[in-house]
């Protein structure tokens, strides 16, 4: 990570939408300049007399050097907050934090790496292929989710991937079906080194299991409601085994949202694991 | 001319008024990005228990009309983690600490409080008594004037006599002044009001309560009014007694509301989650209102509204309990 | 098709679940501009008692984020007129009105239910315990169970056989299901909750109270999560008993977050001051609400979000009653 | 009145300064229908999201016939509602609560009318100099504020008025001192029948005093915080001496804002009379 977090109020460049998607730039130099892929912010919503306590996360989709430094993220309409965001316009102010999270890890040596997104969760992965293939790696995408409008950034992964694979579930665009209904292929295709995945938690879990059973490494990007996003409020936890092997819920939005597929227990996730550290009648040290 | 803004827990003074709430500042170390915690008046610790605890399952948090629910649970990795890692971090940065504590029986907050008696850098011990009294069929101390005090008696017994302990009250109590006088009574030093008091939302697209634990706590702005009158009544019964000010706290003018109710400082929770850069804000509005307002020194301000009614009709306060 | 919105308090049968919540839709007359008040479920009357009453002085309001306190003091012509001109010209129109009454003393409640069991147009009784007891230094009833049972009671023993009694009860209360227990064995044969728990704000330019009469009731969205979680509690605890729920209702979804917590009735207050014709509003938008969830009648609906916990983890629900 | 007040989503057409004051005209057909002088409107402050609750009350400055009916309000930034409001643009919609009120009562034969404004109360002023003069009434203006730019509506006042006279606290405008101080002459010079006030409480005291020493009637238009102004929350009451000679606690919003001045008590605004009707201890019939 290159220095830490910062509040900004950033000015909207230009907002756009993109098929189910609405996209926001904002100008924040500090943001952008601390950027790495995988990096999320969080935004206050709803005005200074909201009455939306919280502050909403997103990915970073892209970073440009605009005006100093842009910021742009992605996000769909799901309740108030988001509703607010998508009514902004160029020239109104918004309330920055970030960069946030850890950032997907990078591989030392040049290798073969297929980036899954699932819906808005693709978002992510564009930067990252882009570091990815300066340190000379190849690059495969699978990209899925319920609809083809709901599908972010297909042709943008077809224009860097090696291959892109897609799926919808109504087969409006791709493959009918999940992306794990592809994924063993394309990482048996490409011999596949690693893989990189943001999307909804049981596309994680299924992306995890296919890399499990052809034992290479998927880093995943979770998400969890969170209230703050700077690893305070302890509101975001999910269970993890640490490198001792015990499991501890631990925070997705500092110590993630980039996990190592393996070790997030997913099937555990919205409950306290009995054997987690610290669980109700369990182990204590 | 800069406000004299000390601030006193008993004998210890402290530089400035503005807290962290407990439990909304995570270690110290994640907020240190964004300021400097030893700028503040003291850094309050989430509740300290015994044996590391897992906290509840997710969600655990909830966004209320000008608030939020929240259900953690007390995560955390027991006393000796935090007396081994944490608190010499604080300690080392000269860090004022304030240790809350959170335990299931007497038994326990004791045992805490001999625990941290010898840990060096505890500038003051909370008594978080909004826990379940594992003896009582999980009802929370706070509900029990009697368990509350002899919680805080044990508490006191056990901690050093030059470190303050702070009982901290909630709202939801049928009289909350003679909850305040029973641990005054038992020996707390001072009071920490309020904590968050139990709330709960129901999620009408999957219809189900939206916290995995059913019920949570309520913060933010939404519970202030509550935090000002809990504030304003115990300062009444009880003006020498230091009380800290907390719930909804966003910005320097709630900080003064809470100030002139009776408040001698203010803790900020919730408040960070959307502005992790508050406390120190809140500081700095604070100061300016005070000097805007001619005040030289914060103590000045303390409790200023209750001050006999001046001249004219707006003045006139009158107490009767009733809110009809 | 359209949903089965009838609701019952007892044996009494109301077209739909949507009241008026007392206090807050004058004498029926005033929203009668906006919409016709037969056609929601109840009209419920502000508190009546049996003198005339001035109430409090002005500032009697104050805004608080989400949320407002006020101050009337049962500001009221006293049962005589209520009764000679308020209740005919309700009744004279077919609303079904709910009386709301309030006390210094259990004589003085027993006295209205009396004056009132005579009176036609009696849909029920509501008792708002929220008043301070005479008798006993003006602490309020509801913080008092044995007070509030005996109010209950005696307003029981004094009303017609066939006109239910409701108690009101508020959250600020150390335990609101041993209260609402006392309250039905006193004989209420609803409950109504919450009534504003109690609040305060200083205005911080004057330096002095919002309010003239010091401190408040809390009303609006802000103290939802109050009102669900009691309506929760309560229901969990007396799963028969006719629930009527307030607190920050402010859309058809709010109303079903009530519903769903286990209210089969919802009653609208502080939204009014907002929109004269939310009554209406938010009975069509439950409506639909209900409909888009394939329910034919409300009455599936009440205290559906208790359900036994389905398959997968977030429908665990755990009850401790800690917050944290 | 003309029929009841109706809840509208008017669209702001135009939004202007005028010296220290905001003065917004919406679109409201409804409501500039049923609107008398004397009426006030009530506004949702802060948009769908906002934590403010209460709605703004502002005297109705006009009516016009645009866009089917328009109605105007002017208003100086107090807190967050007005602050608000000072924020909003032309095509922004606003959702007013309207008419609302016991507006001014007209005198039945023509007559001589003095109207004093205080502040942003001379506001409501004009519309009613126009329907008295309409019906034969002679008007004199008597306006004032602390300074001149918060002397609303000093040229119309010239304009309209057989005289006009200005006050300001700090001499910056016209006569200095307060609109007391020169009623009298106003009153004597005009040979004034009837008086119509509308400012802040102590002024209208004043302007009521010197017209009881007159014997004349006067009409004040008093301001006090309002929860809901259409008569059902019962925060807004003010002492009013009934025609039975009793003190009741009465409405502001629904039985004034106008009231006949020598009603109302004054001194004992902010406080409950001791013998008001339902004083404690005090009279209960
Ligand atoms: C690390 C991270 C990255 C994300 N990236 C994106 C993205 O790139 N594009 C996108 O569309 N969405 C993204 N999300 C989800 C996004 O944060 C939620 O959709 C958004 O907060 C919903 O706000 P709302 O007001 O519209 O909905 P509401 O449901 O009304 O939100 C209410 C509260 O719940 C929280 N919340 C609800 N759902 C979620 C959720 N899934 N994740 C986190 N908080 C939630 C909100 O923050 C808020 O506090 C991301 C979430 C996380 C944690
Ligand atoms: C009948 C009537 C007519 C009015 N006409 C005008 C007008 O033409 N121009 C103008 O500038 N102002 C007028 N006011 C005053 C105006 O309503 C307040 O300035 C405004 O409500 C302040 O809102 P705020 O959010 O800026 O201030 P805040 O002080 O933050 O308001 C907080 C709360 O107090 C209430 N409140 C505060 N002060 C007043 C007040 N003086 N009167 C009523 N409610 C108050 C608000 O409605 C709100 O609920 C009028 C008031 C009334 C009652
Ligand atoms: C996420 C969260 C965790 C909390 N944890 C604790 C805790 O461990 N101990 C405690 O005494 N209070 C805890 N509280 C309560 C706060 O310290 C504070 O009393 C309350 O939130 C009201 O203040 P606020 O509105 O500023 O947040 C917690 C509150 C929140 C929101
Ligand atoms: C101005 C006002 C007056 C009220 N008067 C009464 C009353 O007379 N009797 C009563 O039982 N409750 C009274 N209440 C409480 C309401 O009936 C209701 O319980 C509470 O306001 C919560 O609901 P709400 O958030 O929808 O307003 C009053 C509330 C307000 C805001
Ligand atoms: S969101 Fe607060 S700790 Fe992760
Ligand atoms: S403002 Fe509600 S009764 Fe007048």
């Amino acid at each position: 990570m290159a220095g830490s977090p910062v509040q900004v109020t950033g000015t909207v460049l230009t907002t756009r939408r993109v098929e189910a998607y609405h996209a926001l730039t904002v100008v924040a130099p500090a943001v952008a300049d601390r950027f790495r892929p995988g990096h999320f912010v969080t935004v206050a919503v709803g005005g200074p007399y909201s009455s939306m306590l919280t502050r909403r996360a997103f990915a970073i989709h892209d970073v440009k050097p605009d005006y100093g430094g842009t910021v742009e993220f992605v996000f769909s309409v799901r309740g108030p907050g988001t509703a607010w965001l998508a009514d902004r316009r160029a020239r109104d102010t918004l309330d920055l934090v970030g960069p946030l999270g850890r950032p997907f890890p990078l591989p030392r040596d040049p290798c073969t790496c297929v980036l899954v997104g699932g819906e808005y969760g693709s978002a992510s992965l564009f930067v990252l292929a882009d570091v990815l293939q300066r340190r000379g790696c190849r690059v495969d995408f699978v990209l899925g989710a319920s609809s083809a409008d709901r599908v972010f950034g297909a042709l943008r992964a077809r224009r860097m991937g090696e291959t892109t694979t897609l799926t919808t579930e109504d087969g409006s665009l791709g493959m009918r079906g999940e992306v794990t209904d592809v994924l063993a292929g394309v990482i048996a295709d490409a011999r596949a080194d690693v893989v990189y995945a943001c999307g909804p938690m049981a596309m994680l879990r299924g992306v995890t299991a296919v890399c499990v059973e052809f034992g290479i490494p998927v880093q995943v990007s979770v998400e969890q409601a969170m209230a703050c996003g700077v690893g305070i409020c302890m509101t975001c936890v999910v269970p993890v085994i640490a490198e001792d092997g015990v499991t501890r819920m631990v925070r997705a939005c500092t110590d993630g949202p980039v996990f190592l597929g393996e070790r997030v227990r997913f099937d555990d996730v919205g409950t306290i694991p009995f054997d987690a550290l610290g669980a109700p009648g369990g182990r204590h040290g | 001319m800069p406000v004299d803004l000390r601030s006193y827990l008993g004998h210890v003074e402290l530089p400035n008024p503005v807290f962290t709430a407990s439990g909304c500042g995570g270690t110290g170390r994640e907020l240190a990005q964004f300021f400097d915690v030893t700028r503040i008046g003291a850094f309050v610790t989430r509740s300290i228990t015994m044996a590391p605890r897992a906290g509840r399952p997710t969600p655990r948090m909830a966004e209320t009309p000008s608030g939020m629910l929240s259900a953690v649970g007390l995560q955390g990795p027991g006393v000796e983690v935090f007396a081994e890692r944490e608190l010499p971090w604080l300690a080392e940065r000269g860090a004022r600490t304030i240790v809350s504590i959170g335990g299931g029986s007497v038994a326990e907050y004791t045992a805490l409080a001999r625990r941290l008696a010898g840990a060096p850098g505890v500038t003051a011990v909370e008594v978080n008594l909004s826990c379940p009294n594992v003896e009582d069929r999980g009802r929370v101390f706070a509900r029990d004037g009697s368990a509350a005090a002899e919680v805080v008696a044990s508490v006191r017994a056990a901690t050093r006599y030059d470190v303050p302990v702070i009982a901290k009250l909630a709202p939801d109590v049928a009289d909350v002044v003679s909850l305040a006088r029973l641990c005054v009574d038992g020996g707390a030093d001072a009071l920490s009001m309020i904590n968050a008091p139990l709330g709960m939302s129901v999620d009408v697209d999957t219809m189900r309560p939206s916290l995995a634990a059913g019920t949570g706590g309520l913060s933010g702005p939404a519970i202030r009014p509550l935090a000002v009158r809990c504030v304003w009544q115990v300062h009444a019964a009880l003006p020498g007694v230091p009380i800290v000010g907390m719930g909804g706290v966003m910005t320097g003018r709630d900080a003064l509301e809470m100030v002139l109710a009776g408040a001698c400082a203010v803790a900020v929770g919730t408040a960070l989650f959307h502005d992790p850069y508050a406390c120190q804000r809140i500081l700095r509005e604070l100061e300016e209102l005070l000097q805007a307002r001619g005040f030289d020194r914060l103590a000045d301000a303390v409790g200023l509204a209750h001050r006999p009614a001046g001249a004219g009709p707006r003045n006139r306060i009158d107490l009767e309990e009733s809110s009809l």
